[in-house]
């Protein structure tokens, strides 16, 4: 272990190229080992269950987008109430981002689908409305809990961002003649979420890799797919690492995506 | 549902006692997993911040796989590969096939996920002590072992304590996990006691009890931890 | 010393065969003839609750050494693992909601919501003569979990085991809700030739004293001591 | 509304911050093209005054009147004034145009979209006059280059001269500002000042808290000295530098020398 | 090692950080006692010289003996150097007690825990001897009411003096203080400069980095001027203050009055 390098202002011309040499001789051992993993393992199935896959993805995707963009509307009031709202009100969203953050996702998920929707069963009255052929589905119990819980971690963000807008800013608005409604949608609420931006990545990857508990309540995605394949041939990690490689894609493509956009908007400061 | 309370008790023919036996299984999961994780997350942070190139991107690879995939896919992956992979070492050295518990497993498994979580926490940590700390052990004489046993690590500790503490919340919860591979923890021997039972509400509600009451009381001992080990390095509401 | 044999066991509730009671003990008609082969074969059995989907990993994984879970011998897993010799066989049965009548063909179930645990006989059966007539197959992780739903209304019919399916109707819930609606019509192809205990491919030794073992409790008595204290006719089938 | 109404008028006001009574009784008339300098030392209650003027401090007791209007104002029960009229409130203030120290400007906007902000979204003017507009102002200050820049990438001087521009797009009828070079290093304090100087020399209205003495006493045309949340002294800046009368000013005034 | 022997004894010092030479040949001797004032413009390479002293920053080449014993350096293979033997820089660092500009004070430890640390973990010695050594110390520098409080908690200027009695406790040959001083307000210089001048007055050997003329007037022995790398004029405080030789020297020293 040598000495903790001290940061200086002068830093060597130092190469994050991809073409040093030692990298370059990882990417060859690399390159061995996914050589030999398509080699030596079986991938004779992957175009029997090809179109299934991309319906998974798909489906994975719908899933991670639609939560996490109802999930970020409910996130907004949950964050505001907190710094702003009237006691009782604020100590419920709070309460509300607690109970969920304190229990795993997968329970809430058994607890929906399993308990409150077996309950609704029970009473005739919902069996016959309109909403009935939605509520036998999964999705919806799936969908709900996803979405609660991006809301929970999120508002817990946008709390933090809410507060965090300063007050010279949010008086300037007022002292300008902005009304409550107007500086708060031309001020305080896009301040807050430009000082959110950064955390939403991470909280987006998080919500991607939480998708696949769905499939343990019948909800079709790219998870559940490959699970069939899984009992369809037996085979243990051909899957599981083609799984793999698909979840870490998205998260890749997720992350770029992001970064594309925080490069938009300068946050140098916020 | 009061009907069901009954079925919560802690002797047979209540369910009470299956469910604490999951409950304790869980923590000794989530417990023995998180001390892995900050073994594996002390010397990932060594290796990322003083390591050679290709140590390093080594352990950029492994922070980057584990984080980027779900872990409920890691868990199953661990779970079957890791026991192979021991078994088949077992055999390389011609030894007999060990038998690996769920436990051990488990422990495993969420050790391996939470130490690409602790080593990006420990490094940050370390990389926030401002430089003047560590160069003035230098000035002194101090080697760079002592200088890290009696330096950089205690500095380091009010930089990395909330991410530690977040890691030790999200270790407890991800044991849920390991309900997939038919660990009996909480969330599985609830799943069975529910199905047994039909009292589906009563059991994922009383689980979710006992979930919330891992982090309340967490959340007590986390903060005087954290009041016992920041005590005086900062001044209330100023700068450190 | 006497080999130590893990058995697996999925590990949900599947009554009357196997299921955790309330002291976390796992009881039922398999886990009774476990002990008696076992004994039989001069093994000692472990039983080990695995999950269902990932049974046959485990045991190529070596996790597991056996399985005794109610797994039907079909040529499909006879491609990655070995069978004992069966150790008892009962029809498929088609379940429904009391109120509604059909039966357990393509064009009684035709329309509905079929459920099935994932990857068992079951399932492919289902896919295979039901899946272009019913509007969705639903694959459930435990069977216990395809009954509560369609308990629930979730679903309009369950495809499984008759005699596990048996369990779920003479219970509060079954009786309040569902009843049978006929047994499907045979193919062994899929349906296979009744469960055996699912074992590595190269155990042949194990496999060889299991059949023995098999064979003897089925003279001895042993067989049908236990099977009478769960049910009523022979499950050893024909 | 007379012509010959004052741009401002405040009478006794008022302010308490519970126990703590800041302001004992203020009145101040500005007529239109005045410019006032408020000097005192800190704490004297400068900023609380400039406050009340747009009610971001609600005062406790007291009367302000803009151009005639006066804000209406109710007991609110607990010995203090609120306002019973929220969209007056919000009219007026958009005739009150204020500078403040840390400048204020909205991070997520880049020094442009500030300008046009309150014009376009507040008063409702068409998008591309309000952009003519706050070309011209920023161009004024010398930030039309910066236009499209975002405030955490200017200097503090340049900063300031946007919140100028931004408190000019509203073509108020006072400026209120509230020592907008404290914050500054003293090498970008001229810069400001000498639009602020551009502004005076125009007989733009402003009331302007400050310790740049030397500046009030060139721009000013008329200084307030406050002090213990009473007008101690007033009047021209030749009379109030030259020739104190109370002793606590002419302390104030050899202390700052 | 001759009883003669230099305190610090250093010869052609060369610096550079990849293209910006900042040392070009720097020597200078002090004999026991000496106290030595390094001025000098803003990069003109002052704290790189005293950091190349301890080895802190390693010397592109050059020579830096403490009390007759050479520091033993080899090539690193890319033009510059890096010491042969690591323990001997620990233990010869041990003799040198530096000041930092930022105090650097390890902050999870008292101020007591802060002096003793290094005699009890690096020098070995008991704690309780340690313990009572420290306290003398601070009590010296007027600090041994605060010496179970954080550093913190305190300000600037006692943050500063627990430096310097952290670096006293190990018994230092040499004194290295780097600009002392200037992160402090002008309020906390005095009490700083008050300590430091006691240790002058008591012959402790010291070198001293310092933007403070009138006090390196006051208790340096000797004067150093450094410019663009080399050192420009040398010689007593009176000579170097009252009567410059070179022109750079008079227009720094004019600049600073
Ligand atoms: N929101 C508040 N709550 C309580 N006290 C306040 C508040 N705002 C101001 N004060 C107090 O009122 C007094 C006058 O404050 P004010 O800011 O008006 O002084 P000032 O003349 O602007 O001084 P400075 O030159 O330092 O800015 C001070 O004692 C201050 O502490
Ligand atoms: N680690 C480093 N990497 C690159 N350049 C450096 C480093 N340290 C110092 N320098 C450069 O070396 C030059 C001399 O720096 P040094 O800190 O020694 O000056 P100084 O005389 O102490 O100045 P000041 O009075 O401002 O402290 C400067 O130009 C500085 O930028
Ligand atoms: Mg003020
Ligand atoms: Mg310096």
């Amino acid at each position: 272990m040598s000495e903790v390098q001290i940061p200086s202002a002068y830093v060597a011309p130092k190469g994050r190229s991809l073409f040093e040499p030692h990298r370059i001789f990882l990417m060859l051992v690399f390159a061995g080992l996914i050589f030999c993993v398509a080699w030596f393992m079986r991938w004779d199935w992957l175009p029997r269950y090809q179109d299934r896959l991309i319906y998974g993805i798909g489906q994975t995707l719908l899933m991670l987008f639609s939560t996490a963009i109802v999930g970020f509307l409910l996130a907004v009031p949950l964050g505001l109430v907190q710094v702003t709202g009237p006691k009782p009100l604020a100590l419920l969203a709070r309460g509300f981002c607690t109970l969920i953050r304190g229990t795993p996702l997968l329970l809430q998920l058994w607890l929906l689908y399993y308990g409150v929707g077996s309950l609704f069963a029970q009473f005739p009255e919902i069996r016959s409305s309109f909403l009935w052929p939605y509520l036998r589905q999964a999705w919806p119990y799936g969908f709900t809990a996803l979405m609660i819980s991006f809301a929970a971690y999120e508002g817990e963000v946008m709390r933090g961002a809410f507060a965090g807008v300063p007050r010279g800013e949010l008086e300037a608005a007022r002292a300008f003649g902005m009304g409550r409604f107007t500086l708060f949608r031309r001020i305080w609420l896009p301040r807050a979420i430009h000082r959110a931006l950064p955390t939403l990545t991470g909280e987006t990857v998080l919500q991607l890799k939480s998708t696949p508990l769905v499939a343990t309540v019948t909800v079709v995605d790219v998870y559940a797919i490959i699970s069939r394949v899984r009992q369809e041939t037996y085979l243990t990690y051909e899957p599981l690492l083609l799984l793999a490689l698909i979840y870490l894609c998205l998260t890749g493509i997720l992350v770029y995506a992001f970064r594309l956009l925080e490069n938009r908007i300068p946050t140098k400061g916020v | 549902m009061d009907a069901t309370l009954h079925l919560l008790s802690l002797t047979s023919p209540g369910w009470g006692g299956v469910l604490l036996g999951g409950l304790v299984a869980s923590l000794q999961v989530a417990f023995g997993g998180y001390l892995l994780g900050l073994l594996i997350g002390t010397g990932g942070a060594a290796g990322k911040l003083w390591g050679g190139p290709i140590l390093r991107d080594l352990l950029e690879v492994y922070t980057t796989v584990v984080r980027g995939v779900p872990e409920l896919v890691l868990i199953l992956i661990l779970y079957y590969a890791g026991t192979d992979a021991v078994n088949q070492l077992m055999a390389l050295a011609g030894l007999p096939s060990v038998d690996i518990s769920g436990l051990a497993a488990g422990i495993f498994v969420i050790g391996v996920v939470q130490g690409a979580y602790s080593t990006e926490v420990l490094r940050g940590a370390i990389l926030s002590i401002p430089p003047g700390q560590i160069e003035a052990a230098r000035a002194y004489g101090m080697s760079p072992l002592l200088a890290l046993r009696r330096v950089t690590l205690p500095a380091m500790l009010p930089f990395a304590l909330p991410g530690l503490s977040n890691l030790w919340l999200i270790a407890t919860k991800d044991t849920a996990l390991l309900a997939v591979v038919g660990f009996a923890e909480l969330t599985l021997v609830t799943r069975q006691a529910a199905g047994t039972t039909k009292a589906y509400m009563t059991f994922f509600l009383a689980a979710g009890v006992l979930y919330l009451g891992i982090t309340l009381v967490s959340n007590l001992v986390i903060r005087a931890i954290e009041k016992r080990a920041l005590r005086g390095m900062t001044r209330p509401g100023g700068a450190a | 010393a006497a080999q130590e044999l893990k058995v697996g066991v999925a590990a949900e509730p599947y009554p009357p065969f196997s299921s955790p009671d309330a002291s976390g003990k796992w009881v039922g008609w398999e886990v009774d003839f476990m002990n008696a082969v076992c004994a039989e074969a001069k093994v000692k059995c472990v039983l080990t609750p695995v999950a269902w989907d990932g049974i046959i990993p485990a045991l190529t994984s070596k996790k597991i050494d056996a399985i005794m879970g109610s797994m039907s011998i079909t040529p499909e897993r006879s491609k990655t693992i070995a069978f004992s010799d069966k150790y008892y066989n009962t029809p498929t049965a088609v379940i429904g909601p009391k109120g509604v009548k059909f039966d357990a063909t393509p064009e009684g179930l035709k329309g509905k919501v079929l459920g099935v645990q994932v990857s068992t006989i079951h399932a492919d059966y289902a896919k295979k003569y039901f899946g272009p007539v019913v509007s969705e197959i639903k694959e459930y992780q435990t069977q216990d979990e395809a009954n509560q739903d369609l308990a629930s209304g979730r679903l309009d019919a369950v495809q499984a085991d008759l005699i596990t399916l048996q369990a779920f109707l003479d219970s509060d819930q079954g009786k309040a809700c569902c009843e049978v609606k006929g047994n499907v019509k045979d193919d062994p192809e899929i349906l296979g030739a009744g469960v055996g205990i699912g074992l590595r491919k190269e155990d042949t030794a194990l496999k060889d004293k299991f059949n023995a073992a098999i064979k003897a409790i089925r003279t001895n008595g042993t067989y049908d001591k236990i099977s009478k204290s769960y049910f009523t006719f022979d499950i050893y089938g024909k | 509304m007379a012509e010959t109404a004052q741009a401002i008028e405040v009478r006794d006001l008022y302010k308490r911050f519970g126990p703590l009574e800041v302001l004992k009784g203020v009145s101040l008339t500005a007529k239109q093209g005045d410019v006032i300098a408020l000097i005192g030392g800190s704490g004297s209650g400068k900023s609380t005054f400039l406050r009340c003027i747009n009610m971001l401090e609600l005062p406790t007791a007291g009367q302000v009147t803009i151009h005639g209007e006066s804000i209406e104002m109710k007991s609110d029960g607990h010995g203090g004034l609120m306002p019973s009229n929220r969209k007056q409130i919000q009219r007026i203030r958009t005739k009150l145009g204020m500078v403040f120290q840390s400048f204020n400007l909205w991070q997520h906007m880049t020094v442009l979209q500030n300008v046009i902000e309150v014009p376009v979204h507040v008063l409702g003017q068409p998008r591309d006059k309000a952009i003519e507009v706050a070309e011209a102002l920023l161009r004024r200050v010398g930030l039309y280059e910066k236009r499209d820049a975002y405030p955490s990438f200017l200097s503090g001087g340049q900063q300031q001269r946007a919140a100028i521009a931004r408190a000019l797009a509203i073509q108020p009828l006072v400026m209120l500002f509230d020592e907008p070079t404290s914050a500054l290093d003293p090498e970008l304090v001229g810069e400001v000042l000498s639009v602020i100087g551009d502004l005076a020399r125009e007989k733009r209205t402003m009331i302007l808290v400050t310790h740049e003495m030397k500046f009030a006493r060139q721009v000013a045309s008329h200084v307030v000295y406050l002090h213990g949340g009473v007008i101690e002294e007033q009047g021209p800046p030749e009379a109030i530098f030259e020739n104190p009368q109370s002793e606590r000013l002419k302390k104030f005034i050899s202390s700052i020398h």
